[in-house]
Protein backbone atom coordinates (compact mmCIF):
# COMPACT_ATOMS: atom_id res chain seq x y z
CA UNK A 1 0.00 0.00 0.00
CA UNK A 2 1.21 3.55 -1.21
CA UNK A 3 1.56 5.83 1.71
CA UNK A 4 2.78 9.30 1.24
CA UNK A 5 2.13 13.19 2.69
CA UNK A 6 3.15 16.50 1.69
CA UNK A 7 3.01 19.46 4.50
CA UNK A 8 2.47 23.15 3.51
CA UNK A 9 2.64 26.16 4.45
CA UNK A 10 1.69 29.88 3.15
CA UNK A 11 0.14 33.39 4.52
CA UNK A 12 -3.25 33.71 4.35
CA UNK A 13 -4.11 35.83 1.42
CA UNK A 14 -7.01 35.52 -1.31
CA UNK A 15 -4.66 33.83 -4.18
CA UNK A 16 -3.27 31.11 -1.80
CA UNK A 17 -7.14 29.56 -2.12
CA UNK A 18 -6.62 28.41 -5.72
CA UNK A 19 -2.85 27.36 -5.32
CA UNK A 20 -4.01 25.02 -2.14
CA UNK A 21 -6.83 23.96 -4.80
CA UNK A 22 -3.83 22.97 -7.45
CA UNK A 23 -1.26 21.06 -4.58
CA UNK A 24 -4.43 19.05 -3.34
CA UNK A 25 -5.79 18.07 -6.66
CA UNK A 26 -2.46 17.03 -7.81
CA UNK A 27 -1.83 15.07 -4.56
CA UNK A 28 -4.95 13.43 -4.49
CA UNK A 29 -4.69 12.41 -8.52
CA UNK A 30 -2.06 9.31 -6.42
CA UNK A 31 -5.59 7.66 -5.60
CA UNK A 32 -8.03 6.58 -7.73
CA UNK A 33 -10.62 9.26 -7.80
CA UNK A 34 -13.35 10.23 -10.17
CA UNK A 35 -13.31 13.49 -11.65
CA UNK A 36 -16.20 14.17 -9.60
CA UNK A 37 -14.79 13.04 -6.55
CA UNK A 38 -11.43 15.42 -7.47
CA UNK A 39 -13.69 17.97 -7.94
CA UNK A 40 -15.73 17.78 -4.84
CA UNK A 41 -12.18 17.61 -2.90
CA UNK A 42 -11.38 21.01 -4.84
CA UNK A 43 -14.57 22.21 -3.20
CA UNK A 44 -13.77 21.27 0.31
CA UNK A 45 -10.26 22.29 0.34
CA UNK A 46 -11.14 25.60 -1.06
CA UNK A 47 -13.83 26.07 1.90
CA UNK A 48 -11.56 25.13 4.19
CA UNK A 49 -8.64 27.43 3.22
CA UNK A 50 -11.22 30.74 2.48
CA UNK A 51 -12.47 30.31 5.85
CA UNK A 52 -8.81 30.51 7.21
CA UNK A 53 -8.32 33.65 5.37
CA UNK A 54 -11.46 35.40 6.03
CA UNK A 55 -12.58 33.81 9.26
CA UNK A 56 -9.46 33.02 11.14
CA UNK A 57 -7.77 36.41 10.15
CA UNK A 58 -9.71 38.51 9.55
CA UNK A 59 -7.79 41.71 9.60
CA UNK A 60 -4.18 40.75 10.41
CA UNK A 61 -2.47 37.94 7.51
CA UNK A 62 -1.45 34.48 9.00
CA UNK A 63 -0.19 31.30 8.11
CA UNK A 64 -1.75 28.43 7.25
CA UNK A 65 -0.76 24.89 7.10
CA UNK A 66 -2.18 21.87 5.44
CA UNK A 67 -1.11 18.23 6.26
CA UNK A 68 -1.78 16.12 3.03
CA UNK A 69 -1.52 12.48 3.92
CA UNK A 70 -2.10 8.80 1.54
CA UNK A 71 -3.18 6.16 4.67
CA UNK A 72 -4.93 3.04 3.87
CA UNK A 73 -6.13 4.30 0.35
CA UNK A 74 -7.81 7.50 1.80
CA UNK A 75 -6.78 10.88 1.31
CA UNK A 76 -6.94 13.25 4.01
CA UNK A 77 -6.49 16.96 4.64
CA UNK A 78 -5.83 18.95 7.42
CA UNK A 79 -5.73 22.44 7.66
CA UNK A 80 -4.85 24.32 10.28
CA UNK A 81 -4.41 27.97 11.52
CA UNK A 82 -4.09 29.79 14.43
CA UNK A 83 -6.26 32.92 14.20
CA UNK A 84 -9.70 33.86 15.70
CA UNK A 85 -11.23 30.17 16.54
CA UNK A 86 -14.86 29.24 16.33
CA UNK A 87 -17.14 30.26 19.28
CA UNK A 88 -19.94 27.80 19.02
CA UNK A 89 -19.21 24.75 16.51
CA UNK A 90 -22.56 23.29 16.49
CA UNK A 91 -23.57 26.96 15.57
CA UNK A 92 -21.31 27.13 12.66
CA UNK A 93 -21.78 24.40 11.32
CA UNK A 94 -25.82 24.96 10.65
CA UNK A 95 -26.76 25.38 6.85
CA UNK A 96 -26.61 29.52 6.50
CA UNK A 97 -25.09 30.31 9.42
CA UNK A 98 -22.48 32.95 8.70
CA UNK A 99 -20.94 35.74 11.32
CA UNK A 100 -20.34 37.48 8.02
CA UNK A 101 -23.54 39.07 6.52
CA UNK A 102 -22.17 38.39 2.97
CA UNK A 103 -21.44 35.40 2.77
CA UNK A 104 -23.60 32.17 2.28
CA UNK A 105 -23.01 30.27 5.19
CA UNK A 106 -22.50 27.00 3.07
CA UNK A 107 -18.52 26.45 3.14
CA UNK A 108 -18.85 23.84 6.36
CA UNK A 109 -22.14 21.91 4.83
CA UNK A 110 -19.90 21.48 1.67
CA UNK A 111 -17.01 20.11 3.17
CA UNK A 112 -19.23 17.61 5.33
CA UNK A 113 -21.19 16.29 2.59
CA UNK A 114 -18.43 16.82 -0.49
CA UNK A 115 -15.90 14.37 1.84
CA UNK A 116 -16.57 11.29 3.81
CA UNK A 117 -15.74 12.62 7.04
CA UNK A 118 -15.04 15.74 8.27
CA UNK A 119 -14.21 16.83 11.79
CA UNK A 120 -13.24 20.53 13.33
CA UNK A 121 -11.52 21.34 16.35
CA UNK A 122 -11.24 24.75 17.68
CA UNK A 123 -10.06 27.21 20.71
CA UNK A 124 -11.35 30.71 21.03
CA UNK A 125 -8.16 33.44 20.48
CA UNK A 126 -6.43 29.85 19.65
CA UNK A 127 -6.83 28.43 16.38
CA UNK A 128 -8.69 26.02 14.46
CA UNK A 129 -8.36 22.32 12.91
CA UNK A 130 -10.42 21.07 10.25
CA UNK A 131 -9.53 16.96 9.34
CA UNK A 132 -11.46 16.10 6.38
CA UNK A 133 -10.88 12.32 4.87
CA UNK A 134 -11.97 11.28 1.38
CA UNK A 135 -11.87 7.56 -0.19
CA UNK A 136 -12.28 6.79 -3.83
CA UNK A 137 -15.49 5.19 -3.95
CA UNK A 138 -13.75 2.63 -6.58
CA UNK A 139 -11.47 1.52 -4.38
CA UNK A 140 -14.13 0.61 -1.86
CA UNK A 141 -14.99 -1.97 -3.58
CA UNK A 142 -12.31 -4.09 -2.72
CA UNK A 143 -11.32 -3.44 0.55
CA UNK A 144 -9.53 -0.14 -0.35
CA UNK A 145 -6.74 -1.77 -2.12
CA UNK A 146 -5.56 0.12 -4.96
CA UNK A 147 -5.94 -1.17 -8.78
CA UNK B 1 -11.05 34.92 -14.14
CA UNK B 2 -12.06 36.76 -17.19
CA UNK B 3 -15.40 38.29 -17.45
CA UNK B 4 -16.72 38.99 -21.03
CA UNK B 5 -19.85 41.39 -20.68
CA UNK B 6 -22.09 42.20 -23.37
CA UNK B 7 -25.18 44.36 -23.60
CA UNK B 8 -28.03 44.31 -25.78
CA UNK B 9 -30.68 46.65 -24.60
CA UNK B 10 -32.54 45.11 -21.25
CA UNK B 11 -30.25 42.07 -21.10
CA UNK B 12 -26.59 41.96 -19.71
CA UNK B 13 -24.66 38.79 -21.02
CA UNK B 14 -22.29 37.78 -18.98
CA UNK B 15 -19.34 34.72 -20.07
CA UNK B 16 -17.02 33.71 -16.85
CA UNK B 17 -14.00 32.12 -17.65
CA UNK B 18 -12.02 30.41 -15.54
CA UNK B 19 -12.39 30.14 -11.52
CA UNK B 20 -14.85 32.27 -9.23
CA UNK B 21 -13.56 32.11 -5.50
CA UNK B 22 -12.56 34.27 -2.85
CA UNK B 23 -10.10 35.91 -4.70
CA UNK B 24 -11.84 36.55 -8.20
CA UNK B 25 -15.23 37.44 -6.80
CA UNK B 26 -14.64 40.65 -5.99
CA UNK B 27 -13.82 41.83 -9.59
CA UNK B 28 -16.99 39.96 -10.58
CA UNK B 29 -19.36 42.20 -7.97
CA UNK B 30 -17.70 45.69 -9.20
CA UNK B 31 -17.63 44.56 -13.16
CA UNK B 32 -21.00 43.75 -13.03
CA UNK B 33 -22.48 46.40 -10.51
CA UNK B 34 -20.45 49.23 -12.48
CA UNK B 35 -22.36 48.10 -15.68
CA UNK B 36 -25.73 47.95 -13.57
CA UNK B 37 -25.43 51.22 -12.15
CA UNK B 38 -24.57 52.89 -15.94
CA UNK B 39 -27.29 50.94 -17.44
CA UNK B 40 -30.57 51.50 -15.62
CA UNK B 41 -32.48 49.89 -17.95
CA UNK B 42 -30.98 46.37 -17.58
CA UNK B 43 -33.49 44.00 -16.67
CA UNK B 44 -32.04 40.24 -17.37
CA UNK B 45 -28.41 39.39 -16.05
CA UNK B 46 -27.74 36.40 -17.97
CA UNK B 47 -24.58 34.27 -16.86
CA UNK B 48 -22.78 32.11 -19.20
CA UNK B 49 -21.11 29.08 -17.41
CA UNK B 50 -19.23 27.44 -20.83
CA UNK B 51 -16.02 28.47 -19.92
CA UNK B 52 -15.87 28.50 -15.98
CA UNK B 53 -13.89 26.13 -14.62
CA UNK B 54 -14.40 26.57 -10.55
CA UNK B 55 -16.88 27.58 -8.01
CA UNK B 56 -17.10 27.27 -4.36
CA UNK B 57 -19.66 29.31 -2.02
CA UNK B 58 -17.67 32.38 -2.14
CA UNK B 59 -18.21 32.59 -5.68
CA UNK B 60 -22.10 31.11 -4.81
CA UNK B 61 -22.76 34.62 -2.53
CA UNK B 62 -20.85 36.13 -5.87
CA UNK B 63 -23.87 35.26 -7.76
CA UNK B 64 -26.46 35.67 -4.90
CA UNK B 65 -25.08 39.04 -4.38
CA UNK B 66 -26.27 39.74 -8.32
CA UNK B 67 -29.50 38.35 -7.81
CA UNK B 68 -30.44 40.75 -5.12
CA UNK B 69 -29.49 43.84 -7.15
CA UNK B 70 -31.56 42.40 -10.02
CA UNK B 71 -34.30 41.30 -7.66
CA UNK B 72 -34.17 45.02 -6.91
CA UNK B 73 -35.11 46.46 -10.10
CA UNK B 74 -37.39 44.08 -10.68
CA UNK B 75 -35.34 42.30 -12.91
CA UNK B 76 -34.16 38.54 -13.11
CA UNK B 77 -31.12 36.21 -13.37
CA UNK B 78 -30.39 33.91 -15.23
CA UNK B 79 -27.83 31.07 -16.15
CA UNK B 80 -26.53 29.22 -19.35
CA UNK B 81 -24.17 26.35 -20.41
CA UNK B 82 -23.89 24.63 -17.29
CA UNK B 83 -21.71 22.02 -16.82
CA UNK B 84 -23.14 19.04 -14.32
CA UNK B 85 -20.45 19.95 -11.55
CA UNK B 86 -22.15 23.16 -11.12
CA UNK B 87 -25.49 21.85 -11.99
CA UNK B 88 -25.05 20.52 -8.21
CA UNK B 89 -23.78 23.33 -6.61
CA UNK B 90 -26.22 25.91 -8.04
CA UNK B 91 -28.89 22.67 -6.31
CA UNK B 92 -27.14 22.37 -3.16
CA UNK B 93 -27.13 26.10 -2.47
CA UNK B 94 -30.89 26.81 -3.60
CA UNK B 95 -29.81 29.51 -6.01
CA UNK B 96 -32.00 27.33 -8.73
CA UNK B 97 -34.80 28.74 -6.77
CA UNK B 98 -33.53 32.38 -7.65
CA UNK B 99 -31.96 31.17 -11.12
CA UNK B 100 -33.32 29.65 -13.96
CA UNK B 101 -31.24 27.43 -16.02
CA UNK B 102 -31.59 27.33 -19.67
CA UNK B 103 -29.92 24.95 -22.25
CA UNK B 104 -28.66 27.53 -24.64
CA UNK B 105 -28.11 31.26 -24.52
CA UNK B 106 -30.99 31.73 -27.39
CA UNK B 107 -33.54 30.30 -24.93
CA UNK B 108 -32.62 32.49 -22.06
CA UNK B 109 -32.88 35.39 -24.32
CA UNK B 110 -36.88 34.67 -24.76
CA UNK C 1 4.71 44.71 -5.02
CA UNK C 2 3.39 41.44 -4.49
CA UNK C 3 5.18 39.19 -1.98
CA UNK C 4 4.04 35.67 -1.39
CA UNK C 5 5.38 32.29 0.02
CA UNK C 6 4.80 28.82 -0.09
CA UNK C 7 6.88 25.96 2.26
CA UNK C 8 6.64 22.55 1.30
CA UNK C 9 7.73 19.38 2.77
CA UNK C 10 7.61 15.35 1.41
CA UNK C 11 9.38 12.16 1.53
CA UNK C 12 11.64 11.37 -1.23
CA UNK C 13 9.89 9.53 -3.72
CA UNK C 14 10.48 9.60 -7.08
CA UNK C 15 6.59 10.11 -7.61
CA UNK C 16 6.90 13.08 -5.69
CA UNK C 17 9.26 15.16 -8.19
CA UNK C 18 6.51 15.63 -10.73
CA UNK C 19 4.00 17.11 -7.35
CA UNK C 20 7.44 19.28 -6.98
CA UNK C 21 7.13 20.81 -10.19
CA UNK C 22 3.44 20.78 -10.32
CA UNK C 23 3.91 22.77 -7.29
CA UNK C 24 6.01 25.29 -8.71
CA UNK C 25 4.93 25.84 -11.66
CA UNK C 26 1.48 26.86 -9.98
CA UNK C 27 3.61 29.19 -7.61
CA UNK C 28 5.50 30.60 -10.29
CA UNK C 29 2.50 31.43 -12.59
CA UNK C 30 1.88 34.48 -9.69
CA UNK C 31 4.80 36.19 -12.17
CA UNK C 32 4.94 37.16 -15.71
CA UNK C 33 6.93 34.68 -16.98
CA UNK C 34 6.71 33.26 -20.21
CA UNK C 35 5.94 29.44 -21.32
CA UNK C 36 8.96 29.12 -21.85
CA UNK C 37 10.73 30.15 -18.79
CA UNK C 38 8.11 28.75 -16.88
CA UNK C 39 9.28 25.12 -18.40
CA UNK C 40 13.00 25.67 -17.38
CA UNK C 41 12.03 26.42 -13.98
CA UNK C 42 9.94 23.07 -14.00
CA UNK C 43 13.30 21.83 -15.31
CA UNK C 44 15.78 23.26 -12.75
CA UNK C 45 12.90 21.97 -10.28
CA UNK C 46 12.75 18.42 -11.35
CA UNK C 47 16.85 18.19 -11.18
CA UNK C 48 16.75 19.70 -7.96
CA UNK C 49 14.46 17.09 -6.60
CA UNK C 50 15.41 14.62 -8.01
CA UNK C 51 18.76 14.99 -6.72
CA UNK C 52 17.61 14.69 -3.53
CA UNK C 53 15.72 11.38 -3.94
CA UNK C 54 18.74 9.94 -5.99
CA UNK C 55 21.65 10.88 -4.68
CA UNK C 56 21.01 12.13 -0.94
CA UNK C 57 18.66 9.82 0.12
CA UNK C 58 20.21 6.90 -1.72
CA UNK C 59 19.22 3.66 0.08
CA UNK C 60 16.87 5.03 2.80
CA UNK C 61 14.09 7.70 3.00
CA UNK C 62 14.30 11.23 3.74
CA UNK C 63 12.52 14.08 4.10
CA UNK C 64 12.95 17.18 1.43
CA UNK C 65 11.85 20.66 1.88
CA UNK C 66 11.34 23.28 -0.39
CA UNK C 67 10.37 27.31 0.27
CA UNK C 68 9.23 29.28 -2.73
CA UNK C 69 9.32 32.55 -2.40
CA UNK C 70 8.52 35.92 -4.26
CA UNK C 71 10.46 38.65 -3.44
CA UNK C 72 11.21 42.42 -5.33
CA UNK C 73 9.09 40.56 -8.50
CA UNK C 74 11.56 37.72 -8.53
CA UNK C 75 11.13 33.88 -7.70
CA UNK C 76 13.48 31.91 -5.13
CA UNK C 77 13.18 27.90 -4.87
CA UNK C 78 15.24 26.31 -1.87
CA UNK C 79 15.69 22.85 -2.07
CA UNK C 80 17.10 21.27 1.47
CA UNK C 81 18.10 18.19 2.22
CA UNK C 82 19.87 16.33 5.01
CA UNK C 83 21.41 13.85 3.13
CA UNK C 84 24.94 12.70 2.90
CA UNK C 85 26.48 15.87 0.99
CA UNK C 86 28.65 16.32 -1.75
CA UNK C 87 31.87 16.17 -1.12
CA UNK C 88 33.44 18.03 -3.83
CA UNK C 89 31.32 20.81 -4.96
CA UNK C 90 33.03 21.84 -7.98
CA UNK C 91 33.68 18.81 -9.14
CA UNK C 92 30.30 17.79 -8.75
CA UNK C 93 29.23 20.74 -11.14
CA UNK C 94 31.24 20.01 -14.05
CA UNK C 95 29.39 19.00 -16.61
CA UNK C 96 28.68 15.45 -17.24
CA UNK C 97 30.18 14.94 -13.79
CA UNK C 98 27.98 11.74 -11.72
CA UNK C 99 28.84 9.68 -9.30
CA UNK C 100 26.04 7.60 -11.23
CA UNK C 101 27.58 5.83 -13.53
CA UNK C 102 24.23 5.72 -15.00
CA UNK C 103 23.43 8.98 -15.08
CA UNK C 104 24.27 12.04 -17.31
CA UNK C 105 25.35 14.55 -15.00
CA UNK C 106 23.52 17.22 -16.14
CA UNK C 107 21.58 18.44 -13.17
CA UNK C 108 23.48 20.89 -12.15
CA UNK C 109 23.98 22.44 -15.32
CA UNK C 110 20.35 22.62 -16.22
CA UNK C 111 20.00 24.07 -12.76
CA UNK C 112 22.60 26.88 -13.71
CA UNK C 113 22.05 27.62 -17.37
CA UNK C 114 17.92 27.46 -16.85
CA UNK C 115 17.71 30.05 -13.69
CA UNK C 116 19.03 33.59 -13.38
CA UNK C 117 21.28 32.61 -9.85
CA UNK C 118 22.11 28.92 -8.31
CA UNK C 119 24.09 28.70 -5.48
CA UNK C 120 24.64 25.21 -3.24
CA UNK C 121 25.53 24.64 0.18
CA UNK C 122 26.68 21.35 1.33
CA UNK C 123 28.39 19.20 4.26
CA UNK C 124 29.31 15.76 3.89
CA UNK C 125 26.48 13.70 5.77
CA UNK C 126 24.82 17.19 6.97
CA UNK C 127 22.88 17.49 3.66
CA UNK C 128 22.58 19.91 0.78
CA UNK C 129 20.63 23.74 0.75
CA UNK C 130 20.41 24.53 -3.51
CA UNK C 131 18.75 28.52 -3.92
CA UNK C 132 17.83 28.94 -7.26
CA UNK C 133 16.78 32.73 -8.00
CA UNK C 134 14.97 33.69 -11.68
CA UNK C 135 13.29 36.51 -12.97
CA UNK C 136 10.50 36.86 -15.69
CA UNK C 137 12.53 38.67 -18.37
CA UNK C 138 9.67 40.57 -19.49
CA UNK C 139 9.53 42.31 -15.81
CA UNK C 140 13.52 43.31 -16.26
CA UNK C 141 13.33 46.06 -18.13
CA UNK C 142 10.83 47.81 -16.00
CA UNK C 143 12.71 47.73 -12.75
CA UNK C 144 10.79 44.39 -11.76
CA UNK C 145 7.46 45.89 -11.50
CA UNK C 146 4.90 43.74 -12.06
CA UNK C 147 2.56 45.06 -14.99
CA UNK D 1 3.80 8.63 -18.72
CA UNK D 2 2.34 6.14 -21.40
CA UNK D 3 4.17 4.04 -24.05
CA UNK D 4 2.61 2.89 -27.47
CA UNK D 5 5.28 0.36 -28.91
CA UNK D 6 5.04 -0.74 -32.38
CA UNK D 7 7.38 -2.99 -34.55
CA UNK D 8 7.59 -2.94 -38.26
CA UNK D 9 10.36 -5.33 -39.17
CA UNK D 10 13.52 -3.99 -38.29
CA UNK D 11 11.83 -0.62 -36.98
CA UNK D 12 10.25 0.07 -33.48
CA UNK D 13 8.41 3.01 -33.20
CA UNK D 14 7.65 4.34 -29.67
CA UNK D 15 5.46 6.37 -28.64
CA UNK D 16 6.39 8.37 -25.49
CA UNK D 17 2.68 10.39 -24.09
CA UNK D 18 3.39 12.46 -20.79
CA UNK D 19 6.52 12.77 -18.52
CA UNK D 20 9.74 11.01 -18.90
CA UNK D 21 11.48 11.79 -15.77
CA UNK D 22 12.74 9.69 -12.67
CA UNK D 23 10.04 8.56 -11.94
CA UNK D 24 9.12 7.03 -15.36
CA UNK D 25 12.35 5.93 -16.93
CA UNK D 26 12.26 2.73 -15.30
CA UNK D 27 9.23 1.78 -17.08
CA UNK D 28 10.54 3.64 -20.78
CA UNK D 29 14.08 1.27 -20.24
CA UNK D 30 12.10 -1.94 -19.27
CA UNK D 31 9.40 -1.80 -22.02
CA UNK D 32 12.18 -1.57 -25.06
CA UNK D 33 14.67 -3.29 -23.75
CA UNK D 34 12.47 -6.13 -23.65
CA UNK D 35 11.14 -5.73 -26.96
CA UNK D 36 14.70 -5.40 -28.29
CA UNK D 37 15.40 -8.70 -26.68
CA UNK D 38 12.85 -10.36 -27.94
CA UNK D 39 13.18 -8.96 -31.16
CA UNK D 40 16.98 -9.19 -32.32
CA UNK D 41 16.49 -7.69 -35.75
CA UNK D 42 15.27 -4.43 -34.68
CA UNK D 43 18.15 -1.87 -35.95
CA UNK D 44 16.18 1.08 -35.78
CA UNK D 45 14.48 2.44 -33.17
CA UNK D 46 12.39 5.68 -33.68
CA UNK D 47 11.24 7.69 -30.42
CA UNK D 48 7.81 9.99 -30.97
CA UNK D 49 7.88 13.10 -28.67
CA UNK D 50 4.52 14.37 -30.01
CA UNK D 51 2.74 13.76 -26.79
CA UNK D 52 5.84 14.21 -24.16
CA UNK D 53 4.78 16.61 -22.26
CA UNK D 54 8.05 16.64 -19.97
CA UNK D 55 11.55 15.45 -20.30
CA UNK D 56 14.61 16.45 -18.08
CA UNK D 57 17.78 14.70 -17.28
CA UNK D 58 16.95 11.74 -15.89
CA UNK D 59 14.60 11.21 -18.55
CA UNK D 60 17.50 12.12 -21.32
CA UNK D 61 19.91 9.61 -19.43
CA UNK D 62 17.12 6.96 -20.24
CA UNK D 63 16.92 7.57 -23.74
CA UNK D 64 20.96 8.30 -24.23
CA UNK D 65 20.51 4.72 -22.70
CA UNK D 66 18.46 3.12 -25.41
CA UNK D 67 21.46 4.46 -27.92
CA UNK D 68 23.81 2.46 -26.14
CA UNK D 69 21.92 -0.81 -26.75
CA UNK D 70 20.68 -0.12 -30.16
CA UNK D 71 24.86 1.19 -31.02
CA UNK D 72 25.54 -2.39 -29.62
CA UNK D 73 23.94 -4.30 -31.89
CA UNK D 74 25.43 -1.98 -35.06
CA UNK D 75 21.45 0.17 -34.88
CA UNK D 76 20.35 3.42 -34.60
CA UNK D 77 18.32 5.63 -33.12
CA UNK D 78 15.99 8.82 -34.51
CA UNK D 79 13.57 11.05 -33.14
CA UNK D 80 10.66 12.92 -34.64
CA UNK D 81 7.66 15.26 -33.80
CA UNK D 82 10.28 17.13 -31.11
CA UNK D 83 8.74 20.43 -29.99
CA UNK D 84 10.96 23.16 -29.15
CA UNK D 85 11.31 22.85 -25.35
CA UNK D 86 12.70 19.42 -25.84
CA UNK D 87 14.99 20.08 -29.44
CA UNK D 88 16.35 22.63 -27.29
CA UNK D 89 17.76 20.16 -23.86
CA UNK D 90 18.56 17.63 -27.06
CA UNK D 91 20.87 20.15 -27.99
CA UNK D 92 22.38 20.85 -24.22
CA UNK D 93 22.67 17.09 -23.87
CA UNK D 94 24.45 16.12 -26.50
CA UNK D 95 21.99 13.71 -27.51
CA UNK D 96 21.55 15.39 -30.80
CA UNK D 97 25.29 13.94 -31.78
CA UNK D 98 23.98 10.68 -31.71
CA UNK D 99 19.99 10.77 -32.55
CA UNK D 100 18.62 12.32 -35.73
CA UNK D 101 15.84 14.23 -35.81
CA UNK D 102 12.91 13.97 -38.52
CA UNK D 103 9.94 16.31 -39.12
CA UNK D 104 7.92 13.40 -39.50
CA UNK D 105 7.71 9.42 -38.69
CA UNK D 106 7.49 9.21 -42.61
CA UNK D 107 10.53 10.58 -43.05
CA UNK D 108 12.57 8.77 -40.26
CA UNK D 109 11.33 5.53 -41.82
CA UNK D 110 13.30 6.31 -45.11
N1 LIG E 1 -11.11 28.65 10.31
C1 LIG E 1 -12.07 29.38 10.93
N2 LIG E 1 -11.73 30.29 11.89
C2 LIG E 1 -12.68 31.03 12.52
N3 LIG E 1 -14.00 30.92 12.26
C3 LIG E 1 -14.42 30.04 11.33
C4 LIG E 1 -13.47 29.22 10.62
N4 LIG E 1 -14.19 28.45 9.77
C5 LIG E 1 -15.49 28.74 9.95
N5 LIG E 1 -15.64 29.70 10.89
C6 LIG E 1 -16.92 30.26 11.39
O1 LIG E 1 -17.98 29.40 11.01
C7 LIG E 1 -18.95 30.11 10.24
C8 LIG E 1 -19.54 29.20 9.19
O2 LIG E 1 -18.55 28.87 8.24
P1 LIG E 1 -18.94 28.41 6.76
O3 LIG E 1 -19.98 27.33 6.85
O4 LIG E 1 -17.70 28.07 6.02
O5 LIG E 1 -19.67 29.66 6.12
P2 LIG E 1 -19.12 31.09 5.62
O6 LIG E 1 -17.67 30.95 5.30
O7 LIG E 1 -19.94 31.39 4.43
O8 LIG E 1 -19.37 32.06 6.75
C9 LIG E 1 -18.22 31.30 9.68
O9 LIG E 1 -19.11 32.37 9.40
C10 LIG E 1 -17.24 31.63 10.81
O10 LIG E 1 -17.85 32.40 11.81
N1 LIG F 1 21.35 16.86 -3.11
C1 LIG F 1 22.49 16.16 -3.32
N2 LIG F 1 23.00 15.36 -2.34
C2 LIG F 1 24.14 14.66 -2.54
N3 LIG F 1 24.85 14.68 -3.69
C3 LIG F 1 24.40 15.44 -4.70
C4 LIG F 1 23.21 16.21 -4.58
N4 LIG F 1 23.03 16.88 -5.75
C5 LIG F 1 24.06 16.54 -6.55
N5 LIG F 1 24.91 15.67 -5.93
C6 LIG F 1 26.17 15.12 -6.46
O1 LIG F 1 26.56 15.90 -7.58
C7 LIG F 1 26.72 15.07 -8.74
C8 LIG F 1 26.30 15.83 -9.98
O2 LIG F 1 24.90 16.12 -9.93
P1 LIG F 1 24.09 16.39 -11.26
O3 LIG F 1 24.80 17.42 -12.05
O4 LIG F 1 22.68 16.70 -10.89
O5 LIG F 1 24.15 15.05 -12.10
P2 LIG F 1 23.50 13.61 -11.88
O6 LIG F 1 22.27 13.76 -11.04
O7 LIG F 1 23.20 13.16 -13.25
O8 LIG F 1 24.52 12.76 -11.19
C9 LIG F 1 25.86 13.85 -8.46
O9 LIG F 1 26.29 12.73 -9.20
C10 LIG F 1 26.02 13.68 -6.96
O10 LIG F 1 27.21 13.00 -6.64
Amino acid sequence: MKENYLKISFPSLPENVSLARVIVAAFAAQLDFTLNELEEIRVATSEAVSNCVIHAYREKSGEIQMELQIEDGALSIKVIDEGCGIQDLDLAKTPAYSTDPERMGLGLVFMESFMDKMTIESQPNQGTRVLMIKKPERSKDNNGDQP
Amino acid sequence: MDLNLERNGRVLTVQIAGELDLSTSPAFRERIEAELGQNQEIQHLILDFKETSFIDSSGLGAILGRYKSMAQRNGKVSAVNVPPHLQRLFELSGLLKVMAIYPSLEEAQN
